[in-house]
C-alpha cells in the first residue's frame, strides 16, 4: 500500500503549526436503494487558524457533506476529522460535546429551509443562548438578541418578525447572527450566498470578512463561483465527485491552475472585465456533466470530461502530488 | 311466478328444524315441512301426517299412526323411519326447539307406519308440542352428511345442507337461499291435501325490517304481508295507501317488565308493587302499543288455560305512594336508580321506557336507560351481576298451553335466560307448575295452571303490561288472509302458513295502475 | 436591422393581492430589433420575468392587470390581438426558455409527447404534419442543440434527465415554436459552471444560426456581456438604463448600474465592492419619484418626487437619472 | 417492469404483516367481548351440553393465545371458521357477501371517480366563476351530508314518489338471477348475454352506489379542483402555452393529468372505506352486502365473523392502497422512478 | 419595568400576527360564514336551557298526546314520536355532538401527536417501525368499522361510543404529523438545532411540533365534522347514546322510520347535523387557506 506523500507532509504540519481543522481521509458514503453514493471518497485538508479556506466544485460534488460531516450532522463512513490539533470529533453530533458544538457554526445554503418558519427571529436566536447558557435570563437573552441583529446590521424590529416576512438576504444575516450567537472559532459557510443577488452578495461577503478579523473566526468556505472565492479564500481546494483534485494558495491557483479540471472550470466563468479574461485558460471547451456518484467512473473520475486525457487516465486513479510549495494535484500529468 | 307471495322478517333464518327456533325459521319451518299434528285455530291438535293416536294410561307411551303415501319433495315416502330420525337428530343436536322435547325418552319404529314415543315422565302438552316437530326425509340427509362433524358416526347430522336446503315433505320447498336476502320457495306441485289454486305458487321471505324499505315496497305492491314489527307511525301511514290494511291478531306475545327479585331495590316487594301501581297501563295501550290489550297475569289471555280472573293493577298513584312508604328504600330512593334495560328493536320499547321513566318519576323513583342490541340484552341477562332491574321483553309461548309460558318465565332452570330476568328461584313454584305439566288430563291441568298464576300474581315479580296484537300491514287489496280475517292459529309461524293464504294477480295489477 | 422587431410601450403591469395593488411594472419601454441579441438584468424581483411573461401574455390574469402599455409585435399589438392571433405568435414567432427547467417542463410526460405536441402546433397552421414527420422534427431539434441519443431523451421522463440536459430539451422546445423571438428568462441560473458555459454558449450559436433575435435576462452581468448587443438594466418595475453591452460595462451610468457592477466579484481578486444598500422596494407602496432613490447614494431632492425620463446620453446610451438629464439628447420618455 | 414487480413484492409482504398484526387486534377485541357467544348462537333455551360442546368446538375455553393459534391455524387453510349467526363456514359467507359489496362499492368507485372528476375539473376550469361557487356548494353538501341520510332521502324521492327505481335487493322479485360466475351480478349478467337482467340489476344499483358515492365524489370534486387550480400556475403550463399548444390541449392534457394525482391518492382510500362504511345504506336498500354482514357479526358477536370481515376489509384497504401506488406511481414518473433516498 | 415593555412588544407583536391572520381569513366570506355558524351553533348550544322553547324536552319529558305534531308556531321543528320538542332537542343534541367533537379530538390529539411526532423524527430507528407498523393496522381498518367493533365490546353509552371513535381515529393524526415531522427532519433549521446542541424535546415540541401546528388544526376542524357523522352513524345503529339523551344520529335513525309522513322528526336533526358538519368544514377550510400559504 502506497501512502500519499501528502500525507507525511499534513502530518508534519499538524506538529508545527496551528490548525483549526484537520480532515484525514475522510469517506462519506451513502448507501440507498440505487447502490452506494460516495459522497466524499477519501480527502485531506487542513484549515489554519484564522484563515478562509475555499472549497469548490459543481453540483453533486460532495462539498456539502463535507461540510455536514464536519459539523457533525453525519458520522463519517471512514477517515478522521481532528480539531484544533487534538480534538477527535469523527463522531455524529448527538455524541460531541456541547463545547465542540458550540465552537463549530453553519451556514447554510438555502436562507429558506434554514430558519424554522413557524418562529420569530428572537425564537431563532435564543436557541444558542439558551443551549450554550450564554445568557442567564430572559431579559438578557433578548438584549442578546437586539445586540445580535445590529451586529449583522438588521433593524431591531425585526426581533419578533418571522422569517417569511423578510428578504431572502436578511435571512442570510440572521442565520449567520445565529452561527455567531456562540462565539464559534470555525464557521462553515455552505454556499452562503448562492440565492442571492449580487448586491446583496457583496454585503453579506464584507461583512463576514469584517467578522473573521473581529472574531478571529476560521472559515471554511463552499461555493461554486470562482470568482467569488478568489476574493475570500486564501487557499482552495477543488472537489470532483468526493475528491479533492487540487489545493492551492489562492493566487497561486488563479495564476497556474494545474488540473485540467480547474482549468475547465476557470475557462468556463463568465467575466465581465478584459483583465479577468486574461486571466482564463484559452481554448479550454468545457464539456459533459458530472456523472451521478453512484457509479463513478473507473480511474480517474475526470477522465472522460478531460481535454488531456492519456490512457493510463481511463484505468488507474491517480494519486495526490505536490507540485509546488502547498500546491497539490491529483492528476497523472503531474505524477512521472 | 305467477302468484308471488312476498313478507318481510328480521334475520336470521334457520330452515333446519333441528336449528330454527324463532319467528322467522319457525314460519318458514312450517311452510317446508309437515308435523304431525297440525294445530286449528284454537289451538287444538288436529290430525296432519298422524292418522290417529293413543296414549297409554299412565301417560307414559304414544303411538302414532301415520298416514300413507305422503311424498317428500324428492318423491320418497314419509315413514316412521323418518319420523323417528327426525326426533332423534333433533334431540341429539339439542338446537332449536330441542328443549321441548326434553321428555321423550325413546322413539320406537314399530313398523313402517306406526312409530310409538317412550316418555320419561307423564307430559300433558304432548300434542302441543308435536306442533314443533318436523319430519325430515332420513334418506335425503343421510346422502348429504359431511364428515367429520361433531355428532361421531353421523358427521354433522346434516347440518350444512339442511341450512339452505330442505329435506321436507311441506307445501312448499326451498328454491335459493341467498344469506340474509331472502328465502325463496316454490310450491310443491304434489302436495298431499290438494292446495287452492289461488295460494302462491312462490313464497319470498325478504331480510329487512327498515320501515323506510317495507314502506315503499308495500307501496309499489312488492311485498304482500310486512313483518309487525313496523312503528305506530309507519302503520299509520301505510293503512293510507288504498289497498294497504293492516292485519291484527292477537299474537300470543307478551310484553313484560320483567323485575329483578333479588337486586336491590326491586328486591323489596313493595318497591315493585309501587312500580306496579305507578305505570300508566292505559297510555300504553292507547298511544304507545295501541291496540293491546293490558295483560292479566302472567299468561297472556289468547292461550289455553289462561286465567281470565286474575287481578289487573292499574295506575294509582296514592297506593303505589302507600307502597313504596313501605318499601325499606323509600328514604334512599336517589340512591338505588332503576336500570331499565330494552333492546333497541323495536323502537316503540324506548316509548315504553320513557314512559315507565316518567311514570317512576312521578313517585320519585329514578330511572335509567340501556338501549342495547338484543344480544346484549341476552349477555346481560346471563348472569345476576349484570342483568338489570328491569328488563322489557316480550315473550311468545313455545306451544300454545299456559303452562309454556308459566315455565319458561318463572321456573328456575330458566333463569340466566332472556326470558327470565326475575331470578325468582322459587321451589315452590317449580313444583307447582311441574305438577301441572304433568297433569294428562287437560281441565285438571288448567286448574293448576290457574293456582301457578295466582301464586306468580301474589309475588309481583313482573310489570305484566300487554298481550302484543300482531299488527301486519298487508295488501288486502288483492291477498286473502284468513289470519287477518280472524282465523288465527296460535301457533308461531302457523297464521303465514302459504297454503291458506290467497293471491289475485289482476287485482294487483290493477291497484298498480 | 431597420425596423424593431418588439417594442414595448409604456408597460404598466398590477398584481391585485391581499394587501393592495402590486405596481410592479411602472411604465417599461423595450426594443428589441430583429436578429439582435438583448440582455436585460437587474436585481431578483425587478419585474424581468414579469415583462416577459407580459410579452407572451403568460400572465394569469386575475390577479395581473396591465392598465396601461403597448407590447408591439412586428407593429401590431399582442395585447389587443384575438386568440388566433395570440397563437400563431406563440406557435411560430416567439418562445420562452424558463429559469428552472425542471419546472418548465410537464413532470408526467415524456420529453418525446411534450417536443412532439409542440412540434405538432408549431409552423404553418392547417397543415397537418404526419405522425414520423413530427418524429423526425423532434429528433432533429435534439440534435441541434447536441442531446446525444435522441431515441432514447424521447422516451426519457424529465425526472430522468440531468439538470443540463433539461435545459437542452427547453431549447429545443423553444426552437421549435420561434422563428423570430427567444426569451431566454435566466436560461442558466440554476446550472452548474460548466454546464452553464455550454449551454450559452450553445444558444448563442443556435441564435446567430437561425438568425433569430433574442432577449436574454439574467442577473449575472458577466453571461451578459458574453452573449448579447445591447443591454437593458431594470430597476423595480422601470428601465434605468440602456447601452450598447460594450459601452455599459466600460461606462456603466446610472447610479444603480455602477452599483451593480462593483458588487461583482471579480476573477482578479482585490476584494469585493460594497454592494447596494437596501433592498427593491415593495411594489404596494413603491417610493414616490424615482424608484431608486431611497438607496441612491448620489439622491437629489428632485429624485424623491419626479421620475426620470431616459436621457440620451449618447448614440444608443441612454440612462434614466436625473444625474445626466444635462447632456442634451432627446428626452424618449412622454 | 421488475421495478414494478419488486416494489409489489414488498408492498404485498409488508401487508401480510398489517394482516397479521390486524387479525391479532381484532381477535382480541373479539374475544374480549362480554358475554357467551356459544350461548348467544344457540339460544336461550339450548340445554348447556349443546353450549359447552359448541364452546369447545371453537375452543372458546382455551387461553387466549391458543385460541389464536387455532385460529391462525385454520386461516392459512382458508378456513375461518364457523359463523355463529348462519352457521355457515365465514369463509363461504364472505364469499357470497363480498360480491354484493363489491359491486356496490365498483359502481359507488364508477360515480365517484367519474362524476367527481368531471365536477372538480369544470370547477378548476370555471375557477372562481359562478359555475364554481355552483360545484362547490354542491360538494360541500356532499360532504357533510352522512351516506345514510343521502340514503334514506334517495329512497323517498326515487322510489316513494317518484315510483322510479326499485328500493330492495339485488335484482326484482321474479327475475331470475344468472348464473354464478363472479358472484358480481352486472358482470355475470353481461358474461351471460342476459341483458334484461343487467339493466335491472343496474337500476338496483344505482341509488345505493349514489348514496355511497355522495361524499367521497364531493371530496374527489374538490380536490381536482384544488390541484388544478394550483398547477395553472406552474411555469410548465407557461412554458407550454408558449410553445403555442392550444388551451384545449392544455386543459385536458397537460393540466389534467398531473391533477388527478392527489385525487387518485384520495379515490383509492375513499374506495376502500366505501366498502366498509356502506353497511348502513346496505341496511337501508337491504343489500346483501359484506358491511352489514359484519355489523350484524358485531352486534351479534360472531366471533369468526367479526374477524373475517375486518381482515377482508382491511386488505382490500391494502390492495386500493397498492393499486393507488402503482398508479401513482405509473401517472407521476418523479415517484415511479424518483429515488428513495436514505440518510445512513 | 424593563421586562415589561419586553413582553408588552412580544404581545403587540402577536396581536399583529392574529390581526393579519384574521385578515386572510376573513377575505374568504365562505370561511366568515363557517365561523359564524359555528359561533351561532355554539350560542345555542351553550344557551340550549334558555334558548330552547321548550328545555324539559331534552330529558325524560313526554306527552304522546302531542307526538308527531308537524311544524307549527309552537314547535318550529315539530314534535317527535314521544310529543317532545324537535328544536329543543335538536340544541341539545348538538350539545352533546360537540361534547362529543371536542372530547374525542382532546384524547386522541395529543396522543397521535406525539406518536407521530417521535417516529417522524426517529425515521430510520425501531421507534419509527414500531410506532408505524401499529399505526398501519389501524389504519387498514375504515375508521366506522373498528369503531362499530369497538362500540359492540363496551355497553353502548356516549362516553363509549367517544373512546372507540378515539380508538378508530388517533393513528390519522399520528401519520399526518409523521409525514411532517420526518420530512422536516431532514430540514436545515432541524438539522441547525440540532448541531447547535438542542435536546430532543426541544426539536420535537418546538421546532417540529411549531409547524405541524397549522396542519393540525386544519385537520382538526374538518375532523370535527367526521366525528360527529361517525358519532351519529354508530347511534344510528344504536351504539351511541341512551335515550332519553337527545342525539342528533339517533334522532334521525329514530325518525327516518317515521317518513316520509312525519319527515320533520328526521329532516330537521339531519339538516342540522349537515349544519355542524359544515360549519366546520367552511371553518377549517378558511384556517387552511390562512396557516397553509404562508408557512407550508
Ligand atoms: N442523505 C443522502 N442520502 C443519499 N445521497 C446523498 C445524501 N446527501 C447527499 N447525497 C448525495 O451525495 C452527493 C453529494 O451531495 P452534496 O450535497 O454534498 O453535493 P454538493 O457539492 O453540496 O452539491 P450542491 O452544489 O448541489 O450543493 C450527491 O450526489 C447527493 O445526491
Ligand atoms: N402572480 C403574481 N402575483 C403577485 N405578485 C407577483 C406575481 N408575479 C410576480 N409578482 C411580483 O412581481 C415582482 C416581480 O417579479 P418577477 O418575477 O417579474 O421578477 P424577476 O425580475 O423575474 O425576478 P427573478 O430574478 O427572481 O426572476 C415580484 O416582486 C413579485 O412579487
Ligand atoms: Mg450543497
Ligand atoms: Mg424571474
Amino acid at each position: 500500500m502506497r501512502l500519499p506523500v501528502f500525507y507525511f507532509r499534513i502530518l508534519e504540519v499538524i506538529a508545527l503549526t496551528n490548525n483549526i481543522l484537520f480532515v484525514d481521509h475522510l469517506e462519506k458514503y451513502f448507501f440507498t436503494y440505487q447502490g452506494i453514493v460516495k459522497a466524499v471518497d477519501g480527502i485531506s485538508f487542513f484549515i489554519k487558524e484564522g484563515e478562509t479556506f475555499g472549497l469548490v466544485g459543481e453540483s453533486g460534488s460532495g462539498k456539502s457533506t463535507v461540510a455536514y460531516t464536519v459539523v457533525g450532522m453525519y458520522r463519517p463512513t471512514k477517515g478522521k476529522i481532528i480539531y484544533k490539533g487534538d480534538k477527535d470529533i469523527s463522531q455524529d453530533s448527538r455524541k460531541r460535546p456541547l463545547a465542540i458544538k458550540k465552537e463549530i457554526q453553519i451556514v447554510y445554503q438555502d436562507p429558506g429551509t434554514s430558519l424554522n418558519p413557524s418562529m420569530t427571529i428572537k425564537d431563532i436566536l435564543e436557541l444558542p443562548l439558551k443551549v450554550h447558557n450564554i445568557s442567564k435570563n430572559h431579559e438578557d437573552r433578548i438584549k442578546k438578541v437586539k445586540e445580535l441583529l445590529e451586529m449583522v446590521q438588521l433593524p431591531v424590529s425585526y426581533t419578533y418578525k418571522y422569517p417569511s416576512m423578510i428578504g431572502g438576504g436578511e435571512k442570510q444575516m440572521v442565520a449567520i447572527a445565529r452561527a455567531l450567537a456562540t462565539n464559534p472559532s470555525f464557521v462553515l459557510l455552505d454556499e452562503p450566498t448562492s440565492a442571492l443577488d449580487v448586491s446583496v452578495q457583496a454585503k453579506l461577503i464584507n461583512m463576514l470578512i469584517q467578522f473573521q478579523k473581529k472574531f478571529k473566526l476560521s472559515y471554511l468556505f463552499i461555493t461554486h463561483d470562482l470568482s467569488l472565492m478568489r476574493n475570500v479564500a486564501s487557499r482552495v481546494a477543488i472537489m470532483y465527485l468526493g475528491k479533492l483534485c487540487e489545493i492551492a494558495p489562492s493566487s497561486e491557483f488563479f495564476k497556474n491552475p494545474l488540473h485540467p479540471y480547474t482549468q475547465m472550470l476557470l475557462s468556463s466563468i463568465p467575466v465581465i472585465s478584459d483583465e479577468e479574461e486574461a486571466l482564463k485558460p484559452k481554448k479550454i471547451i468545457s464539456k459533459g456533466e458530472i456523472p451521478s456518484p453512484v457509479n463513478i467512473p473507473p480511474g480517474c473520475s475526470f477522465h472522460f470530461r478531460c481535454h488531456k486525457k492519456m490512457d493510463i487516465c481511463s484505468c488507474e486513479d491517480p494519486i495526490i502530488t505536490e507540485v509546488n510549495e502547498g500546491h497539490t494535484v491529483r492528476c497523472h500529468l503531474y505524477t512521472k | 311466478a305467477e302468484r308471488p307471495f312476498r313478507t318481510n322478517w328480521s334475520w336470521p333464518t334457520y330452515i333446519d328444524p333441528a336449528v330454527g327456533s324463532d319467528f322467522s325459521s319457525s314460519t318458514a319451518l312450517v311452510n317446508l315441512y309437515d308435523t304431525l299434528f297440525y294445530p286449528d285455530i284454537k289451538g287444538d291438535p288436529q290430525p296432519h301426517i298422524a292418522e290417529s293416536w293413543e296414549v297409554s294410561a299412565d301417560g307414559l307411551v304414544w303411538t302414532i299412526h301415520l298416514r300413507q303415501g305422503i311424498k317428500f319433495h324428492d318423491g320418497t315416502e314419509l315413514t316412521a323411519e323418518d319420523v323417528k330420525f327426525s326426533m332423534d337428530r333433533l334431540i341429539t343436536i339439542g338446537e332449536g326447539y330441542a328443549y321441548l322435547f326434553k321428555v321423550i325418552k325413546s322413539t320406537e319404529v314399530l313398523d313402517k307406519y306406526t312409530v310409538v314415543f317412550h316418555l320419561n315422565h307423564p307430559f300433558g302438552p304432548f300434542e302441543a308440542v308435536m306442533y314443533r316437530f318436523y319430519i325430515l326425509n332420513k334418506d335425503l340427509v343421510m346422502a348429504n352428511i359431511e364428515r367429520p362433524g361433531p355428532y361421531g358416526d353421523m358427521g354433522d347430522y346434516g347440518k350444512q345442507y339442511l341450512l339452505t336446503h330442505d329435506a321436507g315433505s311441506g307445501p312448499y320447498m326451498v328454491k335459493a337461499f341467498p344469506l340474509e336476502e331472502y328465502l325463496l320457495m316454490t310450491i310443491h306441485p304434489n302436495y298431499w291435501i290438494p292446495i287452492d289454486p289461488n295460494a302462491p305458487d312462490e313464497y319470498k321471505m325478504i331480510g329487512t325490517c327498515e320501515p323506510v324499505t317495507v314502506r315503499t315496497a308495500m307501496s309499489r305492491r312488492e311485498l304482500e304481508i310486512a313483518d309487525r314489527w313496523q312503528p305506530v307511525e309507519a302503520l299509520d301511514a301505510l293503512e293510507k295507501i288504498n289497498g294497504i290494511k293492516i292485519g291484527e291478531f292477537d299474537s300470543g306475545l307478551s310484553y313484560y317488565y320483567m323485575v329483578n327479585t333479588k337486586k336491590p331495590p326491586t328486591d323489596d316487594i313493595h318497591f315493585r308493587k309501587a312500580m306496579a301501581w305507578a305505570l300508566d297501563y292505559k297510555t300504553v295501550i292507547n298511544k304507545v302499543f295501541p291496540g293491546s290489550i293490558q295483560s292479566r297475569g302472567p299468561v297472556n289471555q289468547s292461550l289455553p288455560g289462561a286465567d281470565p280472573t286474575i287481578f289487573q293493577y292499574q295506575r294509582n298513584l296514592d297506593k303505589a305512594m302507600a307502597e313504596l312508604k313501605q318499601s325499606k328504600y323509600y328514604n334512599q330512593l336517589d340512591e338505588y336508580p332503576v336500570v331499565v334495560a330494552f333492546p333497541s328493536v323495536p323502537a316503540d320499547n324506548e316509548k315504553m321506557a320513557l314512559l315507565f321513566m316518567s311514570n317512576m318519576a312521578d313517585i320519585g323513583i329514578k330511572v335509567e336507560t340501556l338501549k342495547v342490541p338484543w344480544a346484549s340484552i341476552i349477555e346481560i341477562m346471563a348472569s345476576e351481576e349484570t342483568s338489570s332491574h328491569v328488563a322489557g321483553v316480550s315473550v311468545a309461548p313455545h306451544y300454545p298451553e299456559a303452562g309454556s309460558l308459566l315455565e319458561s318465565r318463572y321456573k328456575s332452570d330458566s333463569v340466566a335466560t332472556w326470558e327470565q330476568n326475575e331470578w325468582l328461584l322459587d321451589s315452590k313454584f317449580d313444583a307447582m307448575i311441574e305438577d301441572a305439566l304433568k297433569t294428562v288430563n287437560r281441565e285438571e291441568r288448567f286448574v293448576k295452571y290457574s293456582k301457578t298464576q295466582q301464586y306468580i300474581m301474589d309475588l309481583c315479580p313482573t310489570l305484566f303490561i300487554f298481550d302484543m296484537m300482531a299488527k301486519h300491514p298487508y295488501q288486502v287489496g288483492y291477498i286473502d288472509w284468513p289470519a287477518a280475517r280472524g282465523e288465527v292459529i296460535p301457533v308461531m309461524g302457523y297464521n303465514l302458513a302459504g297454503r291458506f293464504i290467497k293471491v289475485y294477480p289482476d287485482k294487483r295489477a290493477e291497484l298498480l295502475k | 436591422m431597420t425596423k424593431p422587431l418588439l417594442e414595448i410601450k409604456n408597460l404598466h403591469v398590477w398584481f391585485k393581492v391581499f394587501g393592495g395593488i402590486l405596481r410592479v411594472l411602472d411604465g417599461v419601454n423595450f426594443t428589441v430589433m430583429s436578429e439582435e441579441k438583448v440582455g436585460l438584468v437587474g436585481e431578483t424581483g425587478c419585474g424581468k420575468t414579469t415583462t416577459m411573461k407580459a410579452i407572451m401574455r403568460l400572465l394569469s390574469m386575475p390577479p395581473a392587470i396591465i392598465p396601461k402599455g403597448e407590447i408591439l409585435f412586428k407593429g401590431k399589438d399582442i395585447l389587443r390581438m384575438n386568440r388566433a392571433e395570440l397563437q400563431q405568435i406563440r406557435k411560430e414567432k416567439i418562445s420562452m426558455i424558463f429559469q428552472d427547467p425542471t419546472a418548465a417542463l410537464n413532470p408526467v410526460f415524456t420529453i418525446g409527447t411534450q417536443i412532439q405536441d409542440a412540434v405538432r402546433f408549431s409552423g404553418k397552421s392547417g397543415r397537418k404534419m404526419k405522425k414520423d414527420e413530427i418524429k423526425a422534427r423532434a429528433m432533429q431539434v435534439l440534435k441541434e442543440v447536441s442531446l446525444p441519443d435522441q431515441e432514447r431523451v424521447l422516451h426519457n421522463y424529465p425526472i430522468q434527465l440531468s439538470g443540463g440536459m433539461r435545459q437542452r430539451v427547453c431549447i429545443s422546445m423553444a426552437l421549435v415554436s420561434a422563428s423570430e423571438l427567444i426569451i431566454g428568462d435566466e436560461p442558466e441560473t440554476s446550472l452548474d459552471v460548466t454546464i452553464k458555459d455550454q449551454i450559452l454558449r450553445l444558444l448563442k450559436e443556435l441564435v446567430e444560426k437561425h438568425n433569430t433575435s433574442i432577449i436574454l435576462i439574467s442577473h449575472a452581468l458577466g453571461t451578459v456581456k458574453n452573449m448579447t448587443d445591447k443591454v437593458y438594466v431594470m430597476y423595480a418595475g422601470t428601465m434605468v438604463e440602456l447601452a450598447k453591452t460594450k459601452d455599459l460595462f466600460a461606462h456603466p451610468l446610472h447610479p444603480y448600474s455602477k452599483g451593480l457592477l462593483a458588487a461583482i466579484p471579480r476573477l482578479t481578486g482585490g476584494g469585493i465592492g460594497e454592494g447596494i444598500d437596501g433592498h427593491i422596494p415593495e411594489y404596494i407602496n413603491p417610493p414616490k419619484g424615482c424608484r431608486f432613490h431611497p438607496r441612491c447614494k448620489q439622491v437629489m431632492p428632485m429624485c424623491k418626487d419626479k421620475k426620470p425620463p431616459l436621457f440620451k446620453v449618447s448614440e444608443k446610451h441612454e440612462v434614466a437619472c436625473f444625474l445626466f438629464q444635462n447632456f442634451g439628447g432627446d428626452c424618449i420618455d412622454k | 417492469m421488475g421495478r414494478t414487480i419488486k416494489f409489489i413484492a414488498k408492498r404485498l409482504a409488508f401487508s401480510v404483516f398489517v394482516l397479521v398484526g390486524l387479525s391479532i387486534l381484532i381477535f382480541v377485541i373479539a374475544r374480549v367481548m362480554p358475554g357467551n357467544p356459544a350461548r348467544m348462537a344457540l339460544g336461550a333455551r339450548a340445554p348447556e351440553w349443546v353450549v359447552e360442546r359448541l364452546r369447545e368446538e371453537m375452543h372458546l375455553n382455551e387461553p387466549l393465545y391458543v385460541q389464536y393459534y387455532y385460529w391462525a391455524k385454520g386461516a392459512l387453510h382458508g378456513n375461518f371458521g364457523i359463523s355463529l349467526v348462519t352457521r355457515r363456514s365465514v369463509a363461504n359467507d364472505i364469499k357470497a357477501f363480498f360480491p354484493a359489496s363489491l359491486e356496490l362499492a365498483l359502481y359507488a368507485g364508477i360515480f365517484m371517480g367519474i362524476i367527481g372528476i368531471v365536477l372538480g375539473t369544470i370547477s378548476g376550469w370555471y375557477a372562481n366563476t359562478w359555475v364554481d361557487n355552483l360545484v362547490r356548494i354542491i360538494s360541500y353538501m356532499g360532504i357533510v351530508t352522512p351516506s345514510f341520510v343521502f340514503a334514506i332521502f334517495f329512497v323517498l324521492i326515487f322510489s316513494y314518489v317518484l315510483e322510479i327505481l326499485p328500493t330492495i335487493g339485488r335484482l326484482t322479485p321474479g327475475v331470475v338471477p344468472p348464473p354464478s360466475v363472479t358472484g358480481v351480478i352486472t358482470f355475470d349478467a353481461l358474461i351471460t348475454g342476459r341483458f334484461d337482467v343487467f339493466f335491472d340489476a343496474l337500476k338496483h344499483l344505482l341509488l345505493p352506489a349514489i348514496s355511497l358515492a355522495m361524499g367521497p365524489l364531493s371530496q374527489e370534486a374538490r380536490i381536482t379542483r384544488a390541484s388544478l387550480v394550483d398547477n395553472v400556475q406552474k411555469d410548465y403550463i407557461a412554458s407550454e402555452r408558449s410553445c403555442g399548444i392550444p388551451e384545449r390541449t392544455i386543459m385536458f392534457k397537460y393540466l389534467l393529468k398531473p391533477s388527478l394525482i392527489p385525487t387518485i391518492t384520495i379515490y383509492g382510500l375513499d374506495f376502500a372505506s366505501i366498502l366498509g362504511n356502506a353497511f348502513l345504506v346496505e341496511l337501508i336498500f337491504n343489500w346483501p352486502g359484506l358491511s352489514r354482514y359484519g355489523m350484524n357479526a358485531m352486534l351479534q358477536k360472531d366471533l369468526n365473523a367479526i374477524t373475517a370481515v375486518v381482515l377482508v376489509l382491511g386488505l382490500v384497504f391494502i390492495i386500493a392502497n397498492i393499486v393507488v401506488d402503482l398508479t401513482v406511481g405509473y401517472l407521476d414518473p418523479r415517484i415511479g422512478l424518483g429515488t428513495e433516498r436514505s440518510s445512513e | 419595568m424593563q421586562k415589561k415593555s419586553l413582553t408588552q412588544e412580544e404581545l403587540s407583536r402577536r396581536w399583529e400576527n392574529i390581526r393579519r391572520n384574521w385578515y386572510k381569513f376573513s377575505r374568504n366570506p365562505l370561511s366568515i360564514t363557517g365561523l359564524v355558524m359555528i359561533c351561532i351553533i355554539l350560542f345555542f348550544t351553550i344557551f340550549a336551557p334558555f334558548v330552547s322553547p321548550y328545555p324539559e324536552s331534552a330529558g325524560k319529558f313526554i306527552n304522546f298526546y302531542e307526538a308527531s305534531q308537524p311544524p307549527s308556531l309552537n314547535h318550529l321543528c315539530g314534535t317527535d314520536a314521544f310529543g317532545r320538542d324537535i328544536l329543543t332537542r335538536i340544541f341539545f343534541g348538538c350539545r352533546y355532538s360537540l361534547i362529543m367533537g371536542v372530547t374525542v379530538l382532546l384524547l386522541i390529539v395529543p396522543v397521535g401527536v406525539v406518536l407521530g411526532l417521535i417516529a417522524g423524527y426517529h425515521r430510520g430507528s425501531w421507534l419509527e417501525i414500531v410506532i408505524m407498523r401499529i399505526t398501519d393496522i389501524f389504519i387498514a381498518v375504515p375508521p366506522l368499522i373498528l369503531a362499530l367493533a369497538v362500540c359492540s365490546v363496551l355497553t353502548p353509552s356516549i362516553f363509549n361510543a367517544m373512546l372507540a371513535i378515539s380508538i378508530a381515529w388517533w393513528p390519522w393524526y399520528t401519520r399526518l404529523v409523521y409525514g411532517i415531522a420526518s420530512s422536516l427532519k431532514e430540514e436545515f433549521f432541524v438539522k441547525s438545532a440540532e448541531v447547535t446542541g438542542a435536546n430532543k424535546m426541544y426539536i420535537l415540541f418546538r421546532e417540529i411540533l411549531l409547524n405541524c401546528i397549522s396542519p393540525i388544526l386544519t385537520k382538526m376542524s374538518l375532523d370535527m365534522g367526521w366525528i360527529i357523522l361517525i358519532g351519529s352513524s354508530l347511534s344510528f345503529v344504536g351504539l351511541g347514546a341512551q335515550p332519553p339523551t337527545p342525539d342528533l344520529g339517533s334522532m334521525v335513525a329514530d325518525g327516518s322510520k317515521y317518513l316520509p309522513d312525519q319527515w320533520w322528526i328526521s329532516v330537521f336533526p339531519a339538516f342540522a347535523i349537515m349544519l355542524i358538519v359544515l360549519s366546520f368544514n367552511l371553518f377549517g377550510d378558511g384556517i387552511r387557506d390562512t396557516l397553509g400559504v404562508e408557512r407550508g
